[in-house]
């Protein structure tokens, strides 16, 4: 098993077979985002209002995904730093790079829908709450990473540069998980407390799921888009001949 | 457009170009979002505390992110020799100094401010409040930038002088902290009149733009020799 | 200088413009590096001033540009602000800007706009490649040294300071100046320069002794 | 003395000497105090209030100086040629690091952990709590140096990257400030054990002394092509 | 080498040792600056890089001394961190030490500690007064340059990589590189220069030519 991903990875090293097969891929790939999010909106609509939360709690069908897809963004850039800076996997950087402003995004939906839901829900746009306080911190270094990237002209520089922030700001993620966590449990005043949360009934969390799962495919079809661009991008560049502009 | 007022453009310009990039015009905005960030960690993450303190944390935080920005305002000029050339054109280098100051300003200083809104949502300060305190950094900030400039001036033979900038520019800018600070406080307390602080704000920040420019060719004059 | 024509048509300086040094002394901290120095130069000459290294060339030049004050004796030159170029050491180059930009800078300095075409005419004469894409950071210490010297051909000023004017240069390179200081001495220009080699184009030389 | 002892030591010491000479060591700790008497300015002068939060702010305080001196600390080496020489030294690359990193520790960050205590009697913190301060601050600084090295490098090819260091380097200094104030609160507070908090700096300090030099080494490298 | 001798009793490196270059190429960027660069150098030799400005002169000496990775091709040399000196453009001097404390730091990273007269009379060799309180800031650039041919007197290493290593000097500071580099050769070293001018003592030649 392990030997046969071996041999697929090995495979599509080769940045022509890549473009090959994105080059199939990517518009049954966006068909299928499309079509997932656009049922799961369908869904989300028919949803009954809460009796607590009124039609706000339909920010949540956004807001959770979009979490769950910065948590699984900067995963995603960490694996292909790996690949990139250890296994010496051409792709791994155009990977880590194309996914980097995708998960930096889907970050500050999360940060923004939960303000809009925080406004009605706790009265106030930002709490210094543990979760929300590692999110924004998680967004920070998703900056940090993209402005790395965009500081080195040199692209193999760059490159190796950003690899090794992504590896060592992995480990810190859940060192300030942890860390934040505990800092706000010992502080956080009882005064402001999260919506207490009922076990989720099944009109709102298969919906949810849809959407979850929308949000993911939505998540790889962007991604694999920025790559291809991302491809095309340094062979225009490597082509140039000498006296002609190397960046398009 | 006449040929001095061409190379005020270009200095200005120039100035604005290459901090936007090099990125910096971002990392200003980031670092103020962040050391708001880390404030609640250090200070506990009480709502009623942090909006109580708000203006006059965002404004200590203004003032360290524009002092750190500061510091390399002249210095990487006068190391490649950009400064000798900048003696050399027919414009009065009071001018020249300006023409970067401005450049400065529009390009680092501006965005920063513009940021504070969004950054006191951050500290819970009510939206409604936000006008007076932006007006206030409007009124204080030049005077922040000019003074800070005078400091990064002096500094600039001194290699690695950015803390000294940081030294010489802040006892400048304990009265524009402290007036900042109450117009901030003053906006949060309905029935104080804002009106006399941005004043005053408005007139520190004029008399530097009078003083500053003199000091700062004078400074950079005598540190080329 | 067919492609500087397009900018300049051949501008003739001024003929009575002198540069003269009279017993002229130079203190660098607590020391006096060298004194009474004393030349004269009219338009359409060169000079070069030699000296073993740490004899003061580069200081005198920095007193001609006006950016050091000189400690004793007299100085007669063009008002530095209109009429003067100094290339020294430092080269006065940004690193994140391309050499389009840079020519760009240089023409605004100068008091004017030039278009594209022009600029890439003038960084093909000085044999530069990539004109608006190759940052100058990225660019051979040669390839830096031929882009200062765009300043000398966009923007006619009667006295040029060139200290070390060879330094990093290729055989082309080393003849574009002497092509570019030939066509100033011409044009009634004066040039100082420093050098530790040969330079053709200059017909002086002072020589500056260490004052031990 | 062994060679290989003798380069790690000259590294180390030409680095505080030099941060010395340039009046570096001096001009850390005025930015201490300035930034401490900066704070009531925007703050409003309340002592009780300035007390309770007295850890908080001098932590955020320190990590902020930290960063402010962090920003040059390879810079200037990479510019000068020195990076290349000390990359044909016969000594590991990541010792060289650790040389390096060491002497700013002992030139920079040392004098202002020890000016602390001046600071709080400052911002009226009792004078019994002080040393609950000061051990945090000891076990919890490497971290911070070592961390925020790891930004200066990663920004070292890029012309001004100050902020850039800033920006790479604050999300790893949340874990260390959330657990200094706890500590620094700790102190204040009677019957809180003191001893977990500065195990946890403590580790956080080795573990970054494991990843650290070997990340900087790998950065600096690769900056150097 | 009378007052290096104090130091290094004339020390002489291995004979059998050599540098090549095979099929080299080198990348910038996106740019292939050269490529299928091929020499070999055994001890005793010097190489002397020609080319235009450009064509890759300085990246070629960083290949060599492991800073910058080879494109393609494969180079045999003696391990940098014990058998090799650069000295680049960046000269690697610190404005704020002294000449002797400056002198101190490349005895001590050569692993040995000597007395300040040893550190005088190696300023003395390389023509420089002041040793003990003459900042390196405040020198000229020519005294600068002289300043760091002290690390090839102090630290003997079998591999001289100068990246055009007259820039500045006056004709007693070219001798002195032709006479350090000539004493260098007769104890077995090797030595690759970039450098545009002639090198009394290279003997040998590699012309790089831009790849267009
Ligand atoms: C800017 C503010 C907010 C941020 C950054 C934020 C962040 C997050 C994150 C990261 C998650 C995913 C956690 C996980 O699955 O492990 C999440 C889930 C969730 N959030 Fe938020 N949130 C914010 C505001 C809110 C507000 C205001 C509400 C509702 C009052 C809310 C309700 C929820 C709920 C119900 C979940 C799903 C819980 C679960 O799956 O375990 N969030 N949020
Ligand atoms: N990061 C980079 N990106 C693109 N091109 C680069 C980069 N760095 C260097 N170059 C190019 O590589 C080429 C070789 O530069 P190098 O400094 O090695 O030349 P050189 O032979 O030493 O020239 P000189 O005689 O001027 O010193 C130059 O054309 C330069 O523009
Ligand atoms: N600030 C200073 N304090 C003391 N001495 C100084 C200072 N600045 C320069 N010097 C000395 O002044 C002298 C003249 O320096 P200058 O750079 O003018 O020499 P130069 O003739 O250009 O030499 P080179 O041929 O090496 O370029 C040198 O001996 C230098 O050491
Ligand atoms: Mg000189
Ligand atoms: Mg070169």
């Amino acid at each position: 098993m392990l030997k046969a991903l071996e041999n697929i990875s090995a495979f599509y090293a080769n940045p022509t077979r890549f473009m090959a097969l994105a080059r199939q891929v990517h518009r049954p790939l966006w068909a299928l985002a499309i079509g997932v999010l656009a049922y799961g909106l369908y869904r989300v609509a028919y949803v009954p209002a809460d009796y607590q939360q009124g039609d706000s709690v339909r920010i949540m069908f956004v807001h959770v995904p979009a979490a769950w897809m910065s948590l699984f963004g900067y995963s995603f850039i960490f694996i292909a730093s790996v690949t990139a800076l250890i296994f010496r996997h051409p792709l791994g950087h155009v990977a880590a790079r194309a996914a980097a402003p995708v998960g930096a995004v889907f970050t500050l939906l999360a940060l923004i829908t939960g303000s809009l839901w925080g406004q009605p829900m706790w009265g106030t746009w930002w709490v210094w709450d543990a979760r929300l306080t590692s999110v924004l911190v998680l967004f920070f270094i998703y900056l940090g990473y993209i402005a790395l990237w965009q500081a080195i002209d040199e692209p193999t520089r760059a490159a190796r540069a950003a690899s090794i922030l992504a590896i060592v700001g992995f480990i810190n993620v859940p060192i300030v998980k942890f860390s934040v966590d505990w800092w706000n449990t010992l502080h956080q005043p009882a005064s402001v407390s999260r919506l207490a949360r009922p076990a989720l009934h099944a009109d709102f969390l298969y919906p949810l799921l849809i959407m979850g799962a929308g949000f993911l495919v939505l998540f790889l079809a962007l991604t694999l888009t920025r790559m291809q661009m991302e491809v095309l991008r340094q062979r225009l560049r490597a082509r140039a001949p000498k006296g002609e502009p190397p960046h398009v | 457009m006449s040929g001095l007022m061409r190379i005020f453009a270009a200095i200005c310009s120039q100035h604005m170009h290459l901090s936007w990039r090099s990125g910096q015009t971002m990392l200003a905005v980031s670092f103020l979002f962040i050391a708001i960030t880390l404030l609640p960690f250090g200070l506990g993450p009480e709502l009623k505390l942090l909006r109580a303190l708000a203006p006059g944390l965002l404004w200590v935080v203004l003032a360290i992110s524009l002092l750190t920005g500061l510091e390399r305002l002249f210095q990487a000029d006068y190391e490649d020799g950009t400064l000798d050339r900048l003696l050399l054109v027919p414009l009065a280098f009071e001018a020249v100094v300006l023409a970067k100051l401005l450049g400065h300003y529009l390009a680092l200083v501006l965005p920063l401010i513009l940021a504070v809104p969004l950054a006191g949502l951050l500290l819970n300060i009510e939206a409604a409040r936000l006008p007076v305190l932006l007006a206030a950094m409007l009124c204080g900030s030049p005077a922040l930038v000019l003074l800070g400039g005078i400091g990064a001036s002096l500094a600039v033979s001194v290699r690695r002088g950015g803390l000294l900038t940081v030294l010489i520019a802040m006892p400048f800018y304990v009265p524009v902290l402290i007036f900042g600070a109450a117009a901030g406080r003053a906006g949060l307390e309905t029935g104080v009149a804002v009106g006399p602080y941005l004043g005053i704000l408005a007139a520190l920040s004029a008399a530097s733009l009078l003083l500053a420019p003199f000091a700062i060719a004078a400074a950079l004059r005598s540190a080329l020799r | 200088m067919a492609e500087t024509q397009n900018l300049f048509s051949n501008l003739q300086h001024s003929r009575d413009a002198v540069c003269r040094a009279d017993g002229l002394a130079c203190a660098r901290g607590a020391i006096t590096v060298f004194e009474g120095v004393s030349f004269s130069l009219a338009a359409g000459q060169a000079l070069c001033l030699r000296g073993a290294n740490g004899s003061g060339k580069s200081s005198l030049l920095r007193q001609l540009a006006g950016l050091l004050p000189a400690a004793a004796g007299t100085l007669t030159h063009p008002d530095p602000a209109y009429g003067t170029h100094y290339l020294g050491h430092a080269d006065g180059l940004k690193a994140a800007l391309t050499i389009a930009e840079t020519l760009a800078f240089d023409a605004a300095l100068a008091g004017y706009r030039a278009d594209n075409d022009a600029y890439a005419d003038i960084a093909a004469r000085l044999g530069l490649a990539g004109c608006d894409w190759q940052f100058v950071g990225d660019l051979s210490a040669g390839q830096k040294r031929r882009l200062t010297l765009a300043r000398l051909i966009m923007d006619p000023r009667p006295l040029w300071l060139l200290d070390e004017p060879m330094t990093a240069l290729d055989a082309a390179g080393r003849a574009l100046v002497t092509d570019l200081a030939e066509a100033h001495l011409e044009n009634g220009g004066m040039i100082i320069a420093a050098s530790h080699e040969t330079l053709d184009f200059a017909d002086e030389e002072v020589l500056l002794e260490p004052r031990r």
